[in-house]
């Protein structure tokens, strides 16, 4: 298997998405706050990891720039949800930099207690898995 | 319960209604959903029609599992079948776990004549149980003298 | 029991009836047997005391067929027998002239052998009128005493109640004799582990000799051919001892009854071998009772039975895995 | 014994690329009872079928086993090739090995091996096998429709005029259906009530045809040729024979705040009723929710009013039963509820519509006589926006998985008349696919674009927000461009997916007419069998089947027609000959079995019997085997085994069994 096919299976395994369900409908792209910061477009991610080109989707701004506020997730009438895609895109860019997890009680001591509850809530979603 | 028998191939007896389960079987069929082999269908008219005799006949005879699909409740080609073929075999299985039989053997799937994944999707899950089960040692000797 | 012998000559004498079911003195003290008697003559020979166990309520299914009444006598839990005779069809209540008689709990000789009295010659204390707690029991090795409520069939100690479900007309009180939970002996089985399960199940009817007394005793098995007699299933019985009946004999017999067995006992009584057959029958009452909602076969005669009702919300089967 | 043929078909490579066929033959002479075994490549040519009649007549044989596809593709085939050459048609048992095996396995050995154990299966249960004869019961020349729409009406009028009685049911006060609620109809953009109201008028006035209107089906019995449906004639209050429809007691009635079904609660109509002025038959009905009468006691000027003296409060509930010999289904549909597509603000704002609510918008006859206005200012919109795809093609429980198939274009009509009438409107249509396959249809959709200068945009919208000052923003994407779009428009119409009728489940479990997981009713054949239910003598007409546009409807439910005239024309049915039987010497007359047969096909009668010389009355179990269809619930009901299901009788079943589990 190619290292470009391996790539794409791991995005896929990480989003437990299927890709291959998009119908290409774009309400992922209407949905998305950040659209006109990214490069390449939510309903775009889909035919990246189609068509095994991870490495652009690695490289690209929207992957940093994707808010993770998952009206695409939400609103996806495929079940493809383009916004875990480019988080499984993030992950794999975690885990290629070893950084490695923590475990939930070394959270605790961690925490600013001035830190605002709404922060760390959506840290968490933009992290749980 | 350990597989020791590598070769171990289950028998498996799929009691299907004529109507909608035996129909999923034909879709899953024509929609090339593949399943064990070892799963070998009887079409009945209805799965009223499935008396406990013959289940417990094909534990008696070999059987490692045996299977009853039908109809959807309120969705009986016969309007009420499959409400009776329902409580008896859930006393049958009730009596089955009982006796210490795993229960895990005998299932009851309803399954629609355009379910065809669906049947393929539970026959694919009953045989994984069965293979997890090992033979049946148990219901084909019950009443071995000690 | 004179009493009861009187009125049964009155009706006897009066026309009322053509016959009396009862039972008769066995050639032992302990083992009365269901008996008709046709003349007030005959009854001399009736008797009626704590190990007149046997139901005849099955008997009354020939009976339906003579001319005449029939005058039977009913013990409570028969009576649960009788109507669901009725609801089948298989009795004619007009045929029958039903006194409801007391009773203050049968006696099961093997658990007063099993207190260590053997060589019996006479029992005192058995008799309906007695009221007596204990037995007073003269053997060959001197007289003995047992506990009533120890000699009971255990049937008795998870009794269904003293109210006769049918009569014409009641004779002698009846005793409280509950004093344990009817499906106790059930539920500790449930809990086994498989294993247990099946270990203690196998040592039970690896007993069996197929004798088919429970069969025959039973009430609800009054099938005039019995499928296990007859080659529609392909399970007629044959010589072979592994053949498909001989195991699945009891469990297929349980389903049979299942819905209409009225949980009178007979089967567990009349085995030699000691079986306790009960626990068939009422696994399927306890599973129709929590399912389906309560149910006492021979509460009526015209109420739908389990396995011939049904609702769309029933449960389904996988719920015997689900209830662990 | 019997003298068995076995009959092992390749179909082609379909069956012979999986499974050695010749083996499976080879072991087939194996069997016991088995004389003669062939392979053939396509056993339900011609040839294959002279190749058995000339096995039946060379090896006298008493039974066969053909080895193909499913009995339900051609069982009935082999049945009659096995009558024409002299065999009784119930000596001919089916192994499943294309669509049980050679489908669905890859590997040769193991498909073989199944392929001769179901083989196996299928000698032991021939050999069982005895010839059955079926029956006859009668037909009754009359037929029922469910639901008085287009499809209700079209096949009403043809099994009508092809001179049989026919019986519409419809559960509204009038016939005339969802397309009595349209305004155009494309691809011609004639008036939907134009050609609708002759129809319905037709229908009304047609001899054969007896119309039951706010009326229910309440239970069927029976089977095909022979059902008995009650039908539930819900209490009208209205005396349709004194009615004259003057309409004077609407106008004067004091309710007027119920909604109005037919302008789909766009606007509101009185207590009493008729859902729209060309209603069929033109007498109101009185809705008892709303009426002051019913509700306070007080009030009856519609009774004051009426010079006929036609309102009845006291009218109760009818239930009239009759008898039919065909069904046919035409329940139509319902746009799905949108309460779960909150992005696209259809509970916040008046101003998004769906496409039905649009057609009521633009007729004349509706809430705004016919001017394009917002509902919610009723001033004139400048920009609109149409949304496509609202809930159709939704992998999730939001929506609907298939595509509705008429939204693409209805919303070319919608688009292309707001054009036509208001150009300075401007109309942008949001677009995932543009589906128009069809006659004109493709040419009408590119008019829309090309003449009317429909804006018309690939890619979804994501959501409506209504703004403080009225307008809804409409945030969507322009997936060839690749740019979001932010537009602000007055209305915006929702392209709602549509469902069956829901109360379409409820009928089908009385006609045990088998359904999809979208509530559509199952065709007995996806291709060869289009407009017939499983459930012989049950026919589908209109969307209850699956969305189609009215041209479609219309042409289903003349086949639907044909299909229930078929039927009726018919003096006699066959009946299936696998009914159950009691045997007289077992049966204990307990009436367990009556207790679960469906169909009342069991009765008890005192009969006398020889039982080994005694002679005796014993209440006996009957089968009428006209009534019986063969469930065999009965037989496992049966306590001594008396009752026994012909054709799949227990000895059979069991050495089905024995056979597999060998």
């Amino acid at each position: 298997m190619s290292a470009k096919k391996k790539q794409a299976e791991l995005i896929e395994e990480i989003s437990g998405v299927n890709p291959l369900k998009c119908m290409k409908c774009g309400k992922c792209s209407a949905s998305c706050p950040s659209y006109n910061e990214m490069d390449i477009k939510p309903h775009q991610f889909v035919s990246y990891v189609i068509n095994e080109d991870v490495e652009s989707l690695v490289n690209s701004a929207s992957l940093w720039k994707c808010l993770s506020c998952f009206a695409c997730v939400e609103r996806c009438p495929r079940d493809v949800k383009p916004g875990k895609l480019i988080d499984a895109a993030r992950q794999m860019v975690v885990r290629q930099k070893e950084q490695t997890y923590l475990s939930p009680d070394e959270i605790p001591e961690l925490l600013d207690p001035e830190l605002p509850q709404q922060l760390l809530v959506s840290a968490f979603r933009r992290y749980r898995r | 319960m350990s597989i020791e028998n590598k070769n171990f191939r289950p028998k498996i007896v799929a009691f299907c209604c004529n109507w909608c389960s035996y129909a999923g079987a034909d879709l899953a069929g024509s929609s090339r959903l593949s399943y064990p082999a070892d799963v070998k269908v009887i079409r009945v008219p209805c799965s009223c029609r499935v008396n406990p005799m013959f289940i417990l006949r094909a534990f008696e005879k070999g059987a490692d599992g045996v299977i009853m699909c039908g109809c959807h409740p309120g969705d009986c080609h016969y309007s009420t079948g499959n409400y009776y073929a329902r409580r008896r075999m859930t006393l049958l299985f009730s009596m089955l776990d009982y006796i210490g039989v795993e229960n895990g053997r005998t299932r009851v799937e309803w399954v629609s004549a355009a379910e065809g994944v669906k049947f393929s999707d539970t026959m694919n899950s009953f045989v994984e149980k069965i293979y997890s089960l090992g033979e049946n040692v148990r219901l084909g000797d019950l009443r071995c003298r000690s | 029991m004179q009493e009861l012998i009187n009125r049964a000559k009155e009706l006897l004498n009066d026309g009322t009836v053509a016959r009396v079911l009862g039972w008769k003195a066995g050639d032992l003290p302990y083992n009365p047997e269901p008996a008709f008697f046709e003349s007030a003559e005959s009854l001399k020979d009736f008797v009626y005391n704590g190990f007149c166990g046997a139901n005849l309520s099955k008997y009354m299914i020939e009976a339906s067929k003579l001319e005449g009444k029939t005058l039977v006598c009913l013990k409570p839990c028969d009576t649960y027998s009788f109507n669901q005779l009725i609801k089948e069809h298989r009795v004619d209540r007009e045929k029958a002239y039903i006194i409801g008689v007391g009773c203050k709990g049968k006696l099961d000789i093997e658990k007063i052998r099993n207190q260590g009295v053997k060589g019996i010659e006479s029992i005192e204390g058995a008799e309906i009128g007695d009221g007596a707690d204990e037995l007073k029991i003269q053997t060959i090795y001197g007289e003995k005493t047992v506990a009533y409520a120890d000699a009971m069939l255990e049937r008795c100690h998870v009794c269904k109640g003293k109210e006769h479900k049918i009569y014409d007309e009641e004779i002698f009180e009846s005793k409280e004799t509950k004093d344990g939970e009817r499906f106790d002996e059930v539920s500790r089985i449930e809990k086994m582990s498989p294993a247990e399960k099946f270990a203690f199940f196998q040592k039970e009817l690896s007993k069996c000799i197929r004798c088919n007394a429970c069969r025959n005793v039973c009430p609800a098995c009054s099938c005039r051919k019995c499928v296990f007699d007859s080659n529609k299933f392909d399970s007629s019985q044959k010589a072979n001892v592994d053949s498909f009946e001989e195991k699945m004999f009891h469990i297929i017999r349980a389903f049979h009854v299942a819905g209409r067995c009225t949980d009178c006992g007979e089967c567990s009584r009349v085995c030699p071998q000691g079986i306790p057959l009960h626990l068939f029958n009422r696994k399927f009452i306890k599973d129709i009772d929590e399912l389906y909602g309560e149910y006492q076969a021979g509460d009526d005669t015209d109420s739908k039975a389990p396995l011939t009702n049904y609702t769309f919300e029933d449960a389904e089967p996988s719920i015997v895995g689900k209830r662990g | 014994m019997q003298r068995i043929g076995v009959f092992v078909c390749h179909c082609g490579s379909n069956i012979a690329a999986t499974v050695d066929v010749a083996k499976v033959a080879e072991m087939a002479l194996m069997e016991p009872g088995v004389v003669h075994a062939e392979d053939y490549q396509y056993m339900c040519s011609e040839a294959g079928q002279a190749k058995i009649a000339d096995a039946i007549h060379e090896k006298k044989l008493s039974g066969i086993v053909v080895c193909s596809c499913s009995p339900r593709m051609h069982e009935a085939t082999f049945r009659k090739a096995a009558e024409r050459a002299g065999l009784n048609p119930y000596m001919v048992e089916i192994a499943n090995i294309r669509e049980h095996c050679s489908w669905i396995h890859k590997d040769m050995e193991e498909a073989t091996k199944k392929a001769v154990i179901l083989m196996r299966a299928a000698v032991a249960k021939v050999n069982l096998n005895t010839p059955l004869q079926p029956g006859e019961s009668r037909v009754t020349k009359r037929a029922l429709i469910i639901g008085g729409g287009i499809a209700g009406i079209q096949t009403a009028l043809d099994i009508a005029d092809a001179g049989y009685e026919v019986d519409i049911v419809e559960k509204t006060p009038s016939i005339g259906g969802r397309m009595s609620q349209l305004d155009k109809t494309f691809p011609t953009l004639d008036c939907s009530a134009c050609i609708l109201t002759p129809k319905m008028v037709e229908a009304s006035a047609h001899e054969k045809i007896n119309i039951y209107t706010y009326s229910e089906v309440e239970n069927v019995s029976g089977f095909v040729g022979d059902f008995t449906v009650d039908i539930r004639k819900k209490a009208r209050s209205v005396d349709m024979d004194k009615c004259t429809g003057c309409g004077v007691c609407q106008e004067k009635c004091p309710s007027k705040k119920a909604p109005s079904e037919f302008n789909r609660g766009l606007n509101n109509r009185s207590a009493i009723y008729t859902p729209f002025a060309q209603a069929i038959p033109n007498v109101p009905v009185i809705d008892r929710e709303a009426c002051i009468k019913f509700k306070t006691g007080k009030c009856g000027i519609c009774s004051k009013v009426c010079q006929a003296g036609a309102i009845d409060y006291e009218q109760k509930d009818e239930i009239i039963t009759e008898k039919y010999g065909a069904i046919v289904v035409a329940t139509g549909f319902d746009t799905i509820n949108l309460e779960k597509y909150d992005e696209y603000a259809y509970s916040q704002s008046k101003d998004v519509i769906t496409s039905l609510e649009l057609e009521r918008v633009m007729n004349a006859a509706g809430p705004t006589h016919g001017h394009l206005e917002r509902l919610s200012d009723g001033k004139a919109p400048k920009e609109m926006v149409f949304i496509q795809c609202v809930g159709s093609r939704c992998a999730d429980d939001r929506g609907k998985p298939y595509c509705s198939k008429i939204c693409c274009m209805y919303t070319a009509k919608h688009a292309m008349l707001i054009r036509d009438k208001y150009p300075d409107v401007n109309v942008t249509v949001f677009y995932i696919d543009v589906r128009t396959p069809g006659k004109n249809f493709d040419e009408f959709y590119r008019r829309a674009v090309e003449q009317y200068g429909v804006n018309y945009i690939k890619g979804q919208v994501g959501k409506v927000i209504p703004q403080p000052n009225g307008k809804l923003l409409v945030q969507g994407s322009d997936l060839l461009d690749n740019r979001q779009i932010l537009k602000e428009a007055d209305m915006v119409v929702l392209a709602t997916a549509i469902e069956p009728n829901p109360d379409v489940r409820k009928i089908a479990t009385m006609l045990t007419a088998s359904i999809d997981t979208n509530n559509f009713l199952t065709e007995a054949h996806a291709k060869l069998r289009p407009v017939e239910s499983p459930t012989a003598g049950i026919f589908l007409s209109g969307v209850c089947q699956g969305p189609k546009d009215i041209p479609e409807t219309v042409a289903q439910a003349g086949a639907a027609a044909v299909k229930a005239i078929g039927l009726l024309a018919k003096d006699k049915l066959l009946t299936n000959p696998c009914t159950a039987h009691s045997d007289e010497l077992l049966c204990n007359g307990c009436s367990t079995c009556e207790n679960v047969c469906p169909y009342g096909a069991i009765t008890y009668e005192d009969k006398e019997v020889n039982d080994h010389g005694i002679r005796e009355v014993r209440r006996l179990a009957v089968v009428n085997s006209a009534l019986c269809q063969g469930c065999g619930a009965c037989t496992v009901a049966c306590p001594s085994g008396a009752m026994d299901l012909q054709g799949f009788s227990n000895r059979q079943i069991i050495a089905e069994v024995d056979a597999i589990c060998r």
